[in-house]
């Protein structure tokens, strides 16, 4: 099929605001955390854009992309062999044919599998050991994320030939992160004085603007996923736009009843919730559903988010809250607001005059991340914490992250003593 | 020659730097502080999770004074930093066994 | 017509860089206000992004863009009703007929609505109660923007047809705004203190950050109205940075001669006075034109701002000598400098060959709007205010609007007490 | 030629990123200073887009790529003139012909002129005159970088035709900017109290922030310079993104080997390492070459900052160690990696079957802009520092730039004392 | 009366606090400061360049409190204070010729 | 005991605490506060509105010393501090009525 100078511009764009969303994830992070360990919260997230892009040119993207099996795919793109050149990836023939440059696709799909692993590094704030995280990534980006990737988004991979819908990766992503960042708690553990001594955020401003970010990158990765621009791109920004806001405006509601007030960081989390949500359905449905799966993500992440009070394991930034549940919420969703006139590619669902078989595949698709990401994420895990070790020390810990792992102070405000 | 110490809140920090000045009060060091006290501090609310806040944001001020002035300029840090409501603070004296400027070594009373 | 996916792409890229310029609002007022407000301001701008997008997509764009009469559109695009299919938008036929999507225009639309009563913020910042702030921002959002967008965006409405120009909103949008801010500081007053104590910046750094995504974002909202990738965008992306640059200079001189000393507020102030003047001309001039406009409104901003200590009304961040004043330098200067030449779409003017024909619609344009947008915002501000206030009280404005209002301080640098 | 509208949709996005830049490097040098002088730094840089954008407009353009001889180019676009109407620019004919706007070209250019001299600010951070600044920076924009820039970039300049290739400005650029920075601290001489009294940086988190802003923008820097949406601009945005993640990981790892810890500026420098070392690569080369362009560049540059010491020059923020080595290293790996199998347009390098031809252009590029621009700034910089002065008074520099320039604060935080 | 000065670790204020609510103490003033000391600080390395930092964050405490509570006072602060680590910091009492209430112009005893 | 404070130019810090370890000082107490006083603070303009700034950034050191060593201290002190221009600062001597170490009970003396 002939390349389109449009459908590139804009996946060229998208790709560069995807990447944009690393910074902004990394300052969204950066400023819910104590301003002890401000720099360790940015370093991890800027090092996924260091090693996840490496790896992805050298075997990640052919794992996932290639032409292997339904569950995992081949090595024939190592190091980036013959992708120039390619005529078509793997599956991307007839209907699904690309009308892109190979190369803009790897391009996106390689700022996807930056900012995956980054989302789980909220959860751990202020007690990872870099060694320990930086092995860890690794290994998690090859031997979990390129195979899930491979599942859904390769029209090779099991999932999307049963017919499974993830428009922009909320099972590949979201769910996906999110399950990897529940195990990872369990595994380093609380942080100290979690949750009697308040740690509050440093700076609110910083994550508001880490907020801006990523609504502003968020297109690139929804609108940018339909891979052209055309109405389906503009439907999807649109959804887009509509989930984070109605989510914005229903987890503030929530606070305002439950807490009496209504907070910024909670209207930024809730846009972030609308965003998770509406990912994997962003362009297979239209109308008002937008709304409503905004507005119910924000409702049921804020709710979320209370349970880790009450088994007590220390998600420190709501990984799991956010990004776990309301990428569950989206993709269950999706099995009763998918609208095919919206987009042919998809099914009808359930409020679609459609059957519930979408809304089964959606169930499996979810279960079957979940499943493998949490397996093979306790492994990977356990093995890197024997060996190397995931947690910082007592004191460490106690110090901060900044002057203990990166021998170097954040602020300098006064910049007069020390 | 006597120190005098005193909390108070930051917004009237203006008003007793010009009724000290007022009162010839030739210098004075200042600096933020957090009160903790009758007065009642706030509450935060993160993602739902409610903390008090105890800690109340105060200034304090450093003022060298001699024996004779020290009624005098008390009197007018009290006027100016009433509000009449919790929290105003506290002035308290101390003495001094001697104070030096450091640019020319002049002792005690020259040295204000 | 046939959908173009380059002019596609480049509107929906416009899209996105709109809506990240209310973030970049946000950060540019939060830096100027006190470190006790700032998350007040913050909240306030993000809101935006909620509560008007969701309104939009229900009823906003209808009432402006449906096929009304000449003074407001219709229901026809109720919650986004027909908007996916629909074949064209009322009058946008025959030499107007749009090249992308319905779809991503209503996008596009979207974050000017967002964005233009996020304006207004600045003049009240400080001291706004936020629930009277919410029920204000949505009807002025339905009550008065939507109608103006109408009349001056939509071919349908009255001023677009009698002839005025505004390429990019400089009436609809700045103007607009800017009344509704003079509005506002009259009847919520002034903050207590002022002018006598001093309110300083808190974080200019966060201002200039604010400006730096102002003018990237701008790039969107002039350039993309030209609604497509052609020569036109780039001679509107050309005068935009001109015009900034060139308000920066001018602004910069007069506060070197006046007082003495430039200032990076100062430079940053008069970039934003440059690009609100430039707003409603960016696609009708040429040549060096955007560079006198921009130094004129540089030095006439800057003189308008001082006015408010003449006359006591409290414009806290300067609305109305911006973004009022710049808007009406920018819709009287295109009467001169408008060039037929440049878009054919447009007028001739004053200095090019024109009568001044064009000159007497934008005065109508100007005071057509001032008038309309003047009046209803003090009906609705008034009722607001009644009902149920839309002042903090004494005690939370001397407390500040972050703990008072919101429950939340935005820095914890020491981190340390409390 | 065509217009073609994604290319032009890519362009005019590029040229948006492209000036977005500026700011990021102004909040990347601006974390680095000392609390005092963060006004003076972010003043500087925002400079930039003020004068550089107007100048270009004026004549700036003209002289770099006006139908002139082989080393500066012609008055014929003065003051814009004829640009909007003009058929195709100098040179850009036949094979070379655009397929974008004129406009659009100059809107892209425009954004790379600006940013050149705003490099060098950081070499001179905490004691520049803002006066002196003012006028070298418009002296060096239009004697230093207009013909540097025809140079290599016109297809009428000498090295162009010569055959040394820079694909989006690693001679012109940074290796331009990087001379006038050395040149410039050797003339204003150190700041006082370096290197024994120590500087830290006052608040990573922005220069982190910065990093993520260049990182975002360089796409539309070195992806953009394909002029296109295709293949080629795919491929040079991932050779940007390989080569700053590459430049990363072996920054960090001579960090860690080195002095123990790995830190976050060392991860932010080495990728704006990287990203300066693949500019002049980017659409030349393929495969894993980014990544070891990028690997060897986080070494070198590292290693280079060191020679400050050994040398006792004040090269404050690197800017020599950075740009003027990181382009070296950049422009010589080009001779030993281009590949026209990646791009038609350029020259066979020596590990790609090609003589050693390319390599000896390479290296003519170099030292001829390093020469050039060497004698041209010292000469420049002497005049401006006798006549008007290039650094402040002592006390001005104990004082800090912020107030004792520019009459402002940049942080207050407590908000509550002066 | 007397001025109780305590520089203690950041992270004790809240037990500190809490002891000295225990003890009744009404109210107290704290500041953030930086300690010198036996207590090393760290080091911060940027491009390569090594610095020593000498200082260590640290809070300081003063509680007006009246002769006769002194002791009990200082037991408490200590007692919450001490981890047993080098760096648990110092308190010391200074003589207060007298002290005021703002607010009320109430004085010494009264004042607190 | 005593206790001396003393208000110094930031820039200075370096070189006093250098002074004080020569002295065989072990240890002191650093804030950083707001001076106000003979030398002038400095204009801010913002949009064309002028302020004057009264106060002008400054540290303060405190330092428990034995009766002995408060002189040499002093000293130490003023010399490294002064710079000869107005705003060089204060140093004060107060008495100290006793000292704890936290870590260890230890008192006075021995506290240092
Ligand atoms: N015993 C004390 N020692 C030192 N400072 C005190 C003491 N009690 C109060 N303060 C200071 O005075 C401030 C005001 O005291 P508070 O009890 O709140 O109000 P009031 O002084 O009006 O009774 C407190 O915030 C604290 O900074
Ligand atoms: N002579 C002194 N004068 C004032 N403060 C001191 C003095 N010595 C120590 N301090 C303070 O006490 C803190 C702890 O002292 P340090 O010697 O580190 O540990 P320790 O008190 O356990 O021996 C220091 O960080 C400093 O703030
Ligand atoms: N009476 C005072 N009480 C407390 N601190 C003072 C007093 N006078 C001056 N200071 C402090 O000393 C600093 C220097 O004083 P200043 O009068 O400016 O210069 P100098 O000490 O050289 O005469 C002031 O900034 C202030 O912090």
């Amino acid at each position: 099929m002939e390349i389109d100078t449009g459908n590139t511009a804009w996946v060229l764009v998208s790709a560069a605001l995807v990447l944009f969303m690393t910074p902004g994830l990394a300052l969204f992070y950066g400023g819910m955390v104590r301003a002890k360990n401000v720099l360790g919260m940015l370093m991890q997230n800027f090092f996924c854009m260091g090693l996840i892009s490496v790896l992805w040119a050298l075997v990640g993207f052919s794992l996932a992309f290639g032409d292997g099996g339904d569950f995992i795919g081949s090595f024939e793109f190592f190091g980036l062999k013959d992708l120039a050149t390619t005529e078509a990836l793997p599956g991307y023939v007839d209907d699904l044919a690309l009308t892109i440059p190979p190369m803009a696709f790897f391009a996106f799909q390689m700022m996807f599998a930056v900012i995956t692993p980054a989302l789980f590094t909220g959860a751990t704030a202020d007690r990872l050991k870099f060694g320990g995280f930086v092995v860890f990534l690794g290994l998690w980006s090859l031997l979990v994320y390129s195979p899930v990737a491979h599942w859904v988004f390769s029209p090779k991979g099991w999932l999307f030939q049963k017919g499974a819908l993830d428009f922009a990766g909320g099972a590949v992503i979201h769910i996906n992160a999110g399950v990897a960042a529940l195990v990872l708690v369990l595994i380093v553990g609380k942080r100290r004085g979690w949750p009697k001594e308040p740690m509050h955020p440093h700076s609110l401003p910083l994550t508001l603007l880490g907020t801006g970010i990523l609504w502003f990158g968020w297109f690139g990765f929804n609108a940018g996923s339909a891979l052209g621009a055309n109405g389906l791109a503009a439907q999807a920004l649109v959804n887009t736009n509509l989930a984070a806001a109605a989510a914005m405006l229903s987890w503030l509601l929530v606070e305002k009843i439950r807490d009496g007030k209504a907070t910024t960081l909670g209207g930024a989390s809730g846009a972030v919730a609308g965003l998770v949500a509406i990912t994997p359905c962003a362009g297979f449905v239209g109308g008002v559903a937008p709304i409503i799966i905004g507005a119910i993500a924000g409702i049921v992440c804020y709710l979320a988010i209370q349970l880790k009070y009450k088994f007590g394991y220390d998600d420190s930034l709501d990984v799991v809250g956010v990004h776990l549940v309301g990428g569950i919420v989206g993709s269950v969703l999706l099995g009763f607001f998918s609208d095919t006139s919206v987009n042919s590619f998809g099914f009808d669902s359930v409020f679609f005059g459609g059957s519930s078989e979408l809304l089964v595949n959606q169930l499996i698709a979810i279960g079957s991340v979940i499943v493998f990401s949490g397996v093979v994420t306790f492994v990977l895990a356990k093995i890197v914490d024997l060996v190397i070790g995931l947690r910082v020390t007592e004191d460490q810990e106690a110090e901060g992250l900044d002057t203990a792992l990166h021998a170097e102070t954040a602020y300098a405000l006064g910049g007069r003593i020390g | 020659m006597k120190l005098i110490t005193a909390i108070i809140k930051p917004f009237k920090l203006d008003e007793v730097k010009e009724a000290l000045k007022g009162e010839g009060v030739s210098g004075m060091t200042v600096s933020e502080v957090q009160g903790f006290g009758r007065q009642r501090g706030h509450t935060e609310v993160y993602r739902g999770a409610e903390y008090q806040i105890d800690f109340v944001p105060k200034v304090r001020l450093e003022i060298l004074a001699g024996e004779g002035d020290v009624d005098r300029i008390v009197d007018a840090v009290v006027r100016a930093a009433k509000t009449d409501k919790i929290g105003d603070g506290k002035v308290w004296i101390t003495d001094v066994a001697s104070a030096i400027r450091i640019r020319t070594g002049e002792r005690d009373g020259d040295a204000l």
